[in-house]
Parts: C-alpha cells; sequence; structure tokens
C-alpha cells in the first residue's frame, strides 16, 4: 500500500504538536518525544487501513465549528430544563433515519455530531442506517440529522450529490 | 486580586463567570441521572449537560491562563473528553440495544 | 479568589457523591457504569478547579489522565463485562 | 475552612465507599465502586500534595484494575455457568 506523503506530513505535525503541548514546550523531553512521535504515526497509518483519505477542508471546518458549538450548548440548555421541571416533561422513543453520506470518518462525525444536537443521541450505526435515541418525539429529529448530514457532508472533499443540504437551522 | 493592573483583574472576573456558569451544567447532569427513567434517557443528560459544563469551566481557566501552552492543555483536556463521551455514550447505548433493553415510553 | 474556587470544587465533588446514588439503585449494569463515567468529567473540572486555586500546574497532567481513563473503563466494560443474563428488566421507571 | 471542608467530604465518602465496596453482594456493584472509589483516592492524593501518587493511581488503581476485574467478572461468571473458557471469536459474537 502506497502511502501519500501529505498524508504522513499531517500526521507527524499533528502528534509533534500533541507532544509539544503535553511536555510544556521542554527541550530535553525530544529524545523521547521523536521516537514516540514516528511511532504514532505508524501506528495510526496502520489503523487508518485502506487509506481512504478524503482530506477534511479546513476553511468549511472553521465556519461550521460554531454552529456546533451553538448546537451543543442548546442541547446541554434543553436537557437542563427538562430535568429540573417536576413533571419531568419527556416522550423518549427511537427514530430511524437512513444515510446518504458515504461510510467513513464522515460518518462517525456525524454520529457524534447526533449525540450532541437537542434531543437526539446515536445508538446505532449499521449499514446505511443510523439509529436515533430521542428524548422527545414531538421534535423534528428527521429534518435536524438531514440538515446536519448536508454540513458534514460539505466538510469534505468534493461531494456534488450533497452540497445543497445546507441552510436553515 | 491585589495587582492594580485593569486589564488582569479583568480577565480574572470574566473567565470566573464563565467557570460559575459551568457549574449548573454539571448539576442538571447528576439530577438528570438520578430523575430520569431509563439508560437511554440518562446517556443525554450525562453527555449533553456535563461535557457543556466542563467546556465552559475550561473555557473559564483558559481565560484566566498566563501561558499559550497551559490554553492548549486546557482545550487538549477538553476535546479528549468529548471525544471520549461521545464515544462511550454511542457504545454503551449501542449494547443495551443489542440487548434488547427496551427504551422507556410514556404510557 | 483562592476560596471561590475551593467552594466551586467542594460544590462539583458533593454532585459526585450524589452521583454515587446511581451506582447504589443500578438497576441495569450499564447505569452504574455511567455513573463512573460521571466521575470522570466531574473529576476533570474538579482537578482543574484544584490546579488553579492550589497554584499546581502538575494537577492539570492528572486531569488529562482522568480524561483518558474514564472512555478505557467503560470500552472495557461494553467489550468484556456486559453479560448476557444481565438483563433482568426492560427499562421502565424504578422510582419516581 | 474551606480547603477542610472539602477533605472532610472527601474523607467521609472514602471511607463510605470502602464500606460498600466490602460488604456489597453484588460483584458487579462493587467493581464500579472500586472504580469510583479509585478516581476519589486520586482526588486525596492530589490533596495530600502528591500528584504524581495521584497520576499512578488514576491509571493504575482506578483505569488499568477497573478494566481487570470486569474483564475477571466476566471469566468468573462463565465459571459458575460450567463453561470452558471462553475464546475471543465466541466473546465477540455471544453478545447476540
Amino acid at each position: 500500500m502506497s502511502v501519500p506523503p501529505a498524508a504522513v506530513a499531517w500526521r507527524l505535525g499533528l502528534f509533534g504538536a500533541l507532544w509539544f503541548i503535553l511536555c510544556g514546550g521542554e527541550l530535553g523531553s525530544w529524545p523521547f518525544g521523536l521516537p514516540t512521535v514516528v511511532l504514532a504515526t505508524w501506528v495510526d497509518l496502520q489503523l487508518a487501513g485502506n487509506g481512504q483519505t478524503r482530506a477534511l477542508r479546513p476553511l468549511i471546518l472553521m465556519r461550521i465549528l460554531p454552529f456546533f458549538f451553538w448546537k451543543s450548548i442548546l442541547g446541554a440548555l434543553d436537557v437542563m430544563a427538562r430535568v429540573l421541571k417536576p413533571r419531568l416533561p419527556i416522550d423518549p422513543g427511537l427514530v430511524e433515519f437512513p444515510l446518504t453520506i458515504p461510510p467513513g470518518g464522515g460518518r462517525i462525525l456525524l454520529a457524534n455530531c447526533i449525540t450532541l444536537l437537542p434531543g437526539t443521541i446515536s445508538a446505532r450505526l449499521a449499514d446505511d442506517r443510523i439509529i436515533v435515541h430521542t428524548l422527545d418525539k414531538g421534535l423534528p429529529v428527521v429534518a435536524k440529522i438531514q440538515d446536519l448530514e448536508g454540513r458534514i457532508a460539505s466538510l469534505y472533499g468534493p461531494c456534488p450529490a450533497k452540497e445543497t443540504g445546507r441552510g436553515l437551522p | 486580586m491585589y495587582v492594580g493592573q485593569g486589564g488582569l483583574i479583568m480577565t480574572e472576573v470574566v473567565g470566573m463567570v464563565f467557570i460559575i456558569i459551568g457549574i449548573p451544567f454539571f448539576l442538571s447532569g447528576t439530577i438528570g441521572l438520578l430523575r430520569l427513567p431509563d439508560i437511554y434517557t440518562r446517556l443525554h443528560a450525562l453527555t449533553k449537560a456535563d461535557n457543556v459544563g466542563l467546556g465552559f469551566v475550561i473555557l473559564g481557566l483558559a481565560i484566566q491562563a498566563t501561558s499559550w501552552l497551559e490554553v492548549a492543555k486546557l482545550f487538549l483536556i477538553w476535546f479528549l473528553v468529548l471525544v471520549a463521551s461521545a464515544t462511550s455514550c454511542h457504545l454503551v447505548a449501542d449494547a443495551a440495544l443489542r440487548r434488547n433493553i427496551k427504551p422507556w415510553t410514556k404510557e | 479568589m483562592t476560596t471561590l474556587y475551593l467552594c466551586l470544587a467542594i460544590v462539583l465533588l458533593l454532585s459526585v457523591v450524589l452521583g454515587l446514588l446511581r451506582i447504589m439503585w443500578g438497576p441495569t449494569a450499564a447505569d452504574r457504569m455511567m455513573a463512573a463515567q460521571l466521575f470522570g468529567t466531574c473529576g476533570v473540572a474538579i482537578l482543574l478547579l484544584l490546579a488553579r486555586g492550589l497554584e499546581q500546574l502538575i494537577i492539570e497532567d492528572v486531569a488529562l489522565v482522568f480524561a483518558l481513563l474514564s472512555a478505557l473503563a467503560t470500552v472495557a466494560f461494553v467489550r468484556r463485562a456486559w453479560r448476557r443474563d444481565d438483563v433482568r428488566r426492560t427499562g421502565g421507571p424504578d422510582h419516581d | 475552612m474551606v480547603v477542610s471542608a472539602f477533605d472532610i467530604i472527601l474523607c467521609l465518602t472514602l471511607v463510605w465507599l470502602a464500606w460498600h465496596i466490602l460488604t456489597s453482594p453484588d460483584h458487579f456493584k462493587a467493581v464500579v465502586l472500586f472504580i469510583s472509589f479509585g478516581l476519589l483516592m486520586a482526588l486525596a492524593w492530589v490533596r495530600l500534595q502528591a500528584p504524581d501518587v495521584a497520576l499512578a493511581e488514576a491509571a493504575i488503581g482506578s483505569g488499568l484494575t477497573g478494566a481487570l476485574f470486569l474483564s475477571a467478572l466476566r471469566r468468573m461468571a462463565s465459571v459458575r455457568r460450567g463453561e470452558r473458557r471462553l475464546d475471543r471469536a465466541e466473546e465477540r459474537y455471544d453478545d447476540g
């Protein structure tokens, strides 16, 4: 399997930065750090498997990040409001959702982001569908996941079919 | 507190406000863990409320921090907790579904 | 200021102690395990507040280890320990 | 003052936890309580000005030992049911 040099460089830089943060920038730590960084890069490449390396697009990631943070805060406020009310206003249930995003990192990111959305957690990810547990079946769960899926699809390299799902919260 | 520079006190106070905002999220996470009826709903309380609470606490501490390395380390901790708890939430929900634990529903 | 950090740490510690009740109550194994997960997140926050309050930055490294460990315990639990015969009940409110 | 309040809560909780670990008839509950005990013990080491011991307690005492206990619990259960030892492939599939 041939590995593109860009993938190696990215990982080396990332793990190097990680080591730098962990050791507080101390110079004496690098005799241990350098082999560790190289080893981590090697292990990560092994684990990444049959290299479907569709690069994340950093600029769009920057633009979408505030949306994720905002949704996550809304999600926490939603849980807080429900839990603190004496009547405990919940109406939980399972919702199934067919996925159009291709398998790989995007799906895992989607599953993790669904967990951040108000009122939903992802329960199972299996062959082209995802089972979501919702705190309130009255919420527009499917519409929200569709919106999220569109945003995550636009994070990854060119994918002409899914560029339309952006906009409207 | 006793340092006369206005800017220093400003970051201290703003940081403290963020930290204090974070605390109620933790408390509601614990209350949710105790009050909610089944494992799936409890996962909601744990993964959402606690992560956001920790986010606010870390944001506050980062505002007060004196070096960039400390800020980087704080956000690294937050990122790790975020990924770890989202992943373990998914794992537990998946395992519970596999064992046919029915979600609690309103009658 | 230092006192304030420690007061907040006490509030979080009390919230952890409350979470212990869920370990005692159960009812499923996963419920108990989730309480340990709560300890992880709260523990990180307590340690960070202590690190600032006591002005010992090395405590932040302990928080880093906490962040990694709660996930480890949960993964070990899901992969190895949650037995099939643990399903004693199928949901439903155990208390009110 | 505030510091000692923190310490008192911590100590009482640790003793209470230790008592329940030793007397709990449910082994799984005892293991989860043990994991929580390790996390709180790490907090106690931090308060005793020993962050390095806290690091070891969190990583080994709580994380590693907790995971090993969970694993051992599963073995015990299968032995008690009179089964032979499970190998890896079977363990993966008996999730059902």
